[in-house]
């Protein structure tokens, strides 16, 4: 709402009138297409992982046959139990989570939750965790057999315990080689998603792409705190959690800039979206595809209306979304005419 | 479930920073089971990311000439940025509200122990009110003796259980100050009336602040009655998908944590892990 | 407020009454003073570099006297332009800002800006930057001149033009170089300011410790990007720029943890802090002081705010600062009795 | 300068958007001086961090009997989530003012030029008319010839243009779509009338958007007449210390960039930069 009044206001006197493909006036329905290491999306706008379930959980509150696809909560190969609560805590225009990973396990996940998904026309991306390689090796070998799954996304913000905690996520070298050793097994294309607790995300995307991913997605939470001044203890029984929501948007705006810049696979834009007006700046920084998280929690309807809106704005300026993607040099410069 | 835009038709101030917020939505209300709760939103107020979770006091028609419920009510106490912002709310603003959520005080297997029992005893402290009224209503419909315990603070903390009047045969109150009813906690008159019960007669219906629904477990399991408890928690969704209301309950493996928005709120006292839980929220 | 309110809401039925210093109803004043590197500080509140300008600006507004210190705008050798417009931007709960350091340089804040400050009742810090390690001792060596000032506090966050625009402050061995350079002239202490984009902080706090930095200060600004949906363009004509305010406050709040536990030297910390509440955090968490930044400008008295705020906590609680440092284990484990 | 917990008096709403908010202030209403500016906050709304820059379109007393200045109005349009806040404020609500801020109209350069001209032309585009009314007061004040160009996307734009009726001689009106006045950009009467000027005689006072302001200042350059501007930036805090509302102006080195807020917001038209300014903020 508030970049859309903008807009209005800044209309140039005199400057240019739109010219689109076709003649004004004429019908104009955009391409709302992408497609991603061969997978076809029937729009850019995906719900990210750990904010909408298996899905299901959202059946009775939108149709989720518009999404272009579901990245389910994290899998590792055995059940988990998660951390204990406090789990979240709110902040400005953000919120921390230490949920500890809590899920059924990737045979369950086969057996309770693949069916329904599977059913649906969006395209199913299943988060994939683990404490060693050879777990993200034998999680995805047990998800090969199942039937439906589009992609593994591989959540590699977790610490190796093999390497003394290390994260896997903020060692070139570990994303490398769990990168690589996942992509042999898997038999579907592999994203490997980035963690934006780097001092440069070009090194990670390069050593994700190096090893074999056929796209990115970024970002995962950034590490925070939040300490409750009448107890004197951290507001998460874990201590530190992963912040999200409108908070990290210009940090993850950033970082996808920088990441598509660095690669040529695919990217995809993840870090406080809500509305069209965040998902396009993802876009025209030149991410592939975008990926709902926190505002399915505080707008269980985001990720629609983000799909209705982007339409609505493709329509206005009478362009295929294709045609917006790595426009960060300006409209102008991209050969697009103002409105 | 559903999301819905509802208009605010009153919010009118209690005593102790109390509020009853009416929201017209017919199809919501007239879905609610008692003991569910609803999420609410302040639309365009990012500063309130998430939206806060509010028991369903009650539900009610619309006018007097409507019999079908269209109002929901919400009874809230102020105790941060959120609620005080609600405060705020007048007649005709809009506020998005996603209910009726969880289960409440009738799932089948809590009502399998109602014909078991002479009584249910409703415990309240202070906000907890708000989780009891339409348990104590359907309960009344149904023909089975209630008494209520209600503790606060001090006076101002009592607010609305005059609306149980109808529905149970005695309320006996308590302040911790004093200022009406017994002095002290509400878990004293509590034990005297439990002391002299027999075992497994009662079933307690109890929502407060953890160390008064610690408390109260401990005084049901001491003299061997049935209790369930409703349990708050930090929400993220409210819909079961962020994990972030897990609380401990009893059970190994993945059993070990359940979700206070989905599974609960209300829960058998004896199921929930009352060591390592969330006595700070 | 939000945090004073759930603090009542909290009292536990039939926990332990307050249990201070002194017998209840006794007047009690706390110790507000903190000594950091030598010098002593009325109370912890400081305002952060380019949030303040020379002080002078707020003369009006409020008792510059009452600050337990000033840092002000980072000055660089020469006089710098800084960055064409747009130089801000605001998003949630933050804003972006690539002013380009502007500033009056060395030699004029000697002549100009000091004067003024030095007969204030408050420790005054010259924050310090350059393109090269040679730049950072030239400066601190024309600032030497001056009387009146408590310490420096050396910006890290720029580019060395020397290392083809590797960030000092993301790299170890630069931070290490430049520490050890400007302590080598320094006639008084020195701060080092620590840039919160790095993925182990621990690294960093420790590079500067062992180049001989008397104290540390963090976080400078996060890097983040805005784009203009409208234009394609980025917000500001810089294209990326530093996200501070509230937004921030979880992510500092953490690396300010992190950093007193991996070092000796005492910490401030800085980011996003509006609040006696806020402020409590980083002192629990461990930080010696802190610093104010985004704040003053949406609230130009919020440091008066906080001083004030943080004294009436002291008094409920019947502590002295200094004794709530570092307790983020929770109040009780440090033998505070809760009230 | 002061900060002020102000009291709205009033926020009437007129046409296109705009708003007229009065707020009680005296104090600062009384050393407000043409062309300054208020930066606004409201109170307990973090996701409106920053204030908001507000021309003080005028300064009045707060009753009919009371002659000295208590009330600041602040005209305003509502193009994004600071400025909707605002529409909804109700008098009794508070609002943070920081007020009166940067230059007017009457620095002592500025001034100096007055006993030169015969006349001083206004040009106001759409909202810039905020920033006009005071300094026409004053001029009127001491006698000197007005002229008012107003120009605006639709008549919805044109308000208040009424309050000047007094003070200037002339009004001259123009809209996009020709709903009023002249149409076309408000730019073609104007130059119809320097045209017909003699050279340096006229001092312009433009406010309005920047390519209204780049085409003002290339006729006041075209028919030698000094011209001030009133400019617009984003500001972080208004008193000069973030330097984040620096624009481009002639001069090397340092003095390359000119802060709006205190320099500013009114700068001699040939100080400024127009090539590599900001266009879009
Ligand atoms: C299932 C359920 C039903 C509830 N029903 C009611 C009700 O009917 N009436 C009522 O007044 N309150 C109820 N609550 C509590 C209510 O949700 C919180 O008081 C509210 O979210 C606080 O929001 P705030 O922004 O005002 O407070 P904040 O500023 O966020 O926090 C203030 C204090 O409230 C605590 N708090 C924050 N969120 C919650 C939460 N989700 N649950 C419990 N405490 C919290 C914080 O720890 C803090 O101590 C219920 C909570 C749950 C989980
Ligand atoms: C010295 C000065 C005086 C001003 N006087 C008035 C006035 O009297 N009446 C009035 O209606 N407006 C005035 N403005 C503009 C006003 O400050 C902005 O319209 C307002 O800040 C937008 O806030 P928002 O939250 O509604 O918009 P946002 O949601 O923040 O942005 C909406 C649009 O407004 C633009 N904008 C944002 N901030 C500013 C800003 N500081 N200056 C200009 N444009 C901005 C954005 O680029 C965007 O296009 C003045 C600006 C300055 C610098
Ligand atoms: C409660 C919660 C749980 C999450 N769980 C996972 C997870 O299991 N795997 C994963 O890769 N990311 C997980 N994330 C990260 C999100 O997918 C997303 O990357 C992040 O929240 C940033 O996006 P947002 O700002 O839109 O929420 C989780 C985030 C939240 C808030
Ligand atoms: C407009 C602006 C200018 C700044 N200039 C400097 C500077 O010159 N030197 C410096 O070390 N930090 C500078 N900072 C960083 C602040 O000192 C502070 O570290 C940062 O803003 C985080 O704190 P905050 O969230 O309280 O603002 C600047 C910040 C802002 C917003
Ligand atoms: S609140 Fe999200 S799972 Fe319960
Ligand atoms: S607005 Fe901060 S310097 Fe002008």
């Amino acid at each position: 709402m508030k970049k859309s009044s903008s807009a209005k206001s800044k209309k140039k006197r005199g400057a240019p009138r739109p010219v689109g493909r076709k003649a004004k006036g004429e019908k104009f329905t955009p391409d709302m297409t992408v497609e991603i290491a061969g997978i076809r999306f029937k729009n850019p706008v995906l719900t990210a992982s750990g904010t909408f379930g298996y899905g299901q959980e959202f059946a009775q509150l939108m149709d989720l046959n518009r999404l272009g696809g579901i990245v389910v909560k994290g899998i590792s190969l055995q059940p988990m139990e998660g951390n204990p609560p406090p789990r979240i805590y709110e902040t400005e225009s953000g919120m921390l989570n230490a949920i500890g990973l809590q899920n059924v396990g990737a045979k369950r996940f086969l057996d309770d939750k693949l069916p329904f998904l599977r059913d649906l026309d969006t395209q199913v991306i299943v988060n994939v965790f683990g404490y060693s390689t050879e777990d993200y090796v034998r999680t995805i070998e047990i998800l090969n057999q199942g039937e439906g799954i589009a992609a593994y996304e591989l959540n590699i913000s977790c610490p190796n315990t093999r390497s003394g905690g290390m994260f896997y996520g903020s060692d070139p070298k570990l994303t490398h080689e769990v990168t690589m050793a996942s992509k042999k097994v898997a038999r579907v294309p592999l994203i490997v998603k980035l963690s934006p607790n780097v001092t440069d995300i070009t090194v990670f995307a390069r050593a994700a792409e190096n090893g074999g991913a056929d796209a990115l997605s970024l970002v995962n939470t950034f590490v925070g705190m939040s300490i409750d001044i009448e107890t004197g203890k951290p507001r998460l029984s874990h201590g530190t959690g992963g912040l999200s929501g409108p908070a990290i948007k210009p940090l993850a705006l950033r970082l996808v800039y920088q990441a598509v810049h660095a690669v040529r696979i695919p990217v995809m834009g993840i870090g406080g979206i809500s509305s069209a007006e965040d998902a396009l700046e993802f876009l025209i920084a030149g991410a592939k595809a975008i990926q709902i998280g926190t505002a399915n929690f505080y707008d269980p309807r985001a990720s629609e209306k983000v799909i209705r809106d982007l339409e609505a704005y493709c329509k206005r300026k009478r362009v295929d979304l294709n045609r917006l993607r790595g426009t960060h040099l300006g409209f102008e410069a991209a050969g697009l005419k103002r409105e | 479930m559903f999301n819905k835009m509802a208009e605010v038709r009153e919010n009118i101030p209690l005593s102790g920073g109390h509020y009853l917020l009416s929201l017209y939505s017919p199809a919501q209300a007239r879905v609610t089971r008692p003991g569910q709760f609803a999420m609410l939103r302040l639309p365009n107020r990012s500063d309130i990311l998430l939206r806060r979770p509010m028991s369903i006091y009650d539900v009610k028609p619309a006018s007097r000439k409507s019999k079908s419920p269209a109002l929901i009510q919400v009874l809230y106490k102020v105790v941060g940025r959120g609620t005080g912002a609600m405060a705020e709310l007048k007649g005709g603003d809009a506020l998005e509200v996603l209910a009726p959520l969880g289960h409440g005080y009738f799932r089948e297997d809590y009502q399998r122990k109602l014909p078991q029992v002479d009584e249910v005893v409703h415990v309240a402290g202070g906000i907890g009110i708000a989780a009891l009224l339409l348990a104590a209503r359907e309960l009344h419909k149904r023909g089975i003796r209630q008494r209520l315990f209600f503790g606060g603070r001090s006076r101002a903390d009592l607010v609305c259980y005059k609306d149980f009047g109808g529905l149970v045969q005695k309320t006996i109150l308590a302040t911790e100050d004093g200022s009406r009813g017994h002095k002290g906690f509400v878990t004293v008159p509590l034990e005297n009336h439990l002391a002299g019960s027999e075992r497994g007669k009662i079933l307690l219906m109890v929502c407060g602040p953890w160390p008064m629904l610690e408390a109260c477990v401990g005084l049901a399991r001491n003299y061997g009655h049935p209790c369930l408890v409703s349990m708050e928690n930090r929400m993220g969704c409210g819909v079961g998908v962020c994990l972030g209301c897990s609380i401990g309950v009893k059970g190994e493996g993945h059993g070990a944590y359940e979700r206070v928005c989905t599974e609960g709120p209300v829960f058998w006292a004896d199921h929930v892990r009352w060591a390592g839980g969330t006595p700070e929220i």
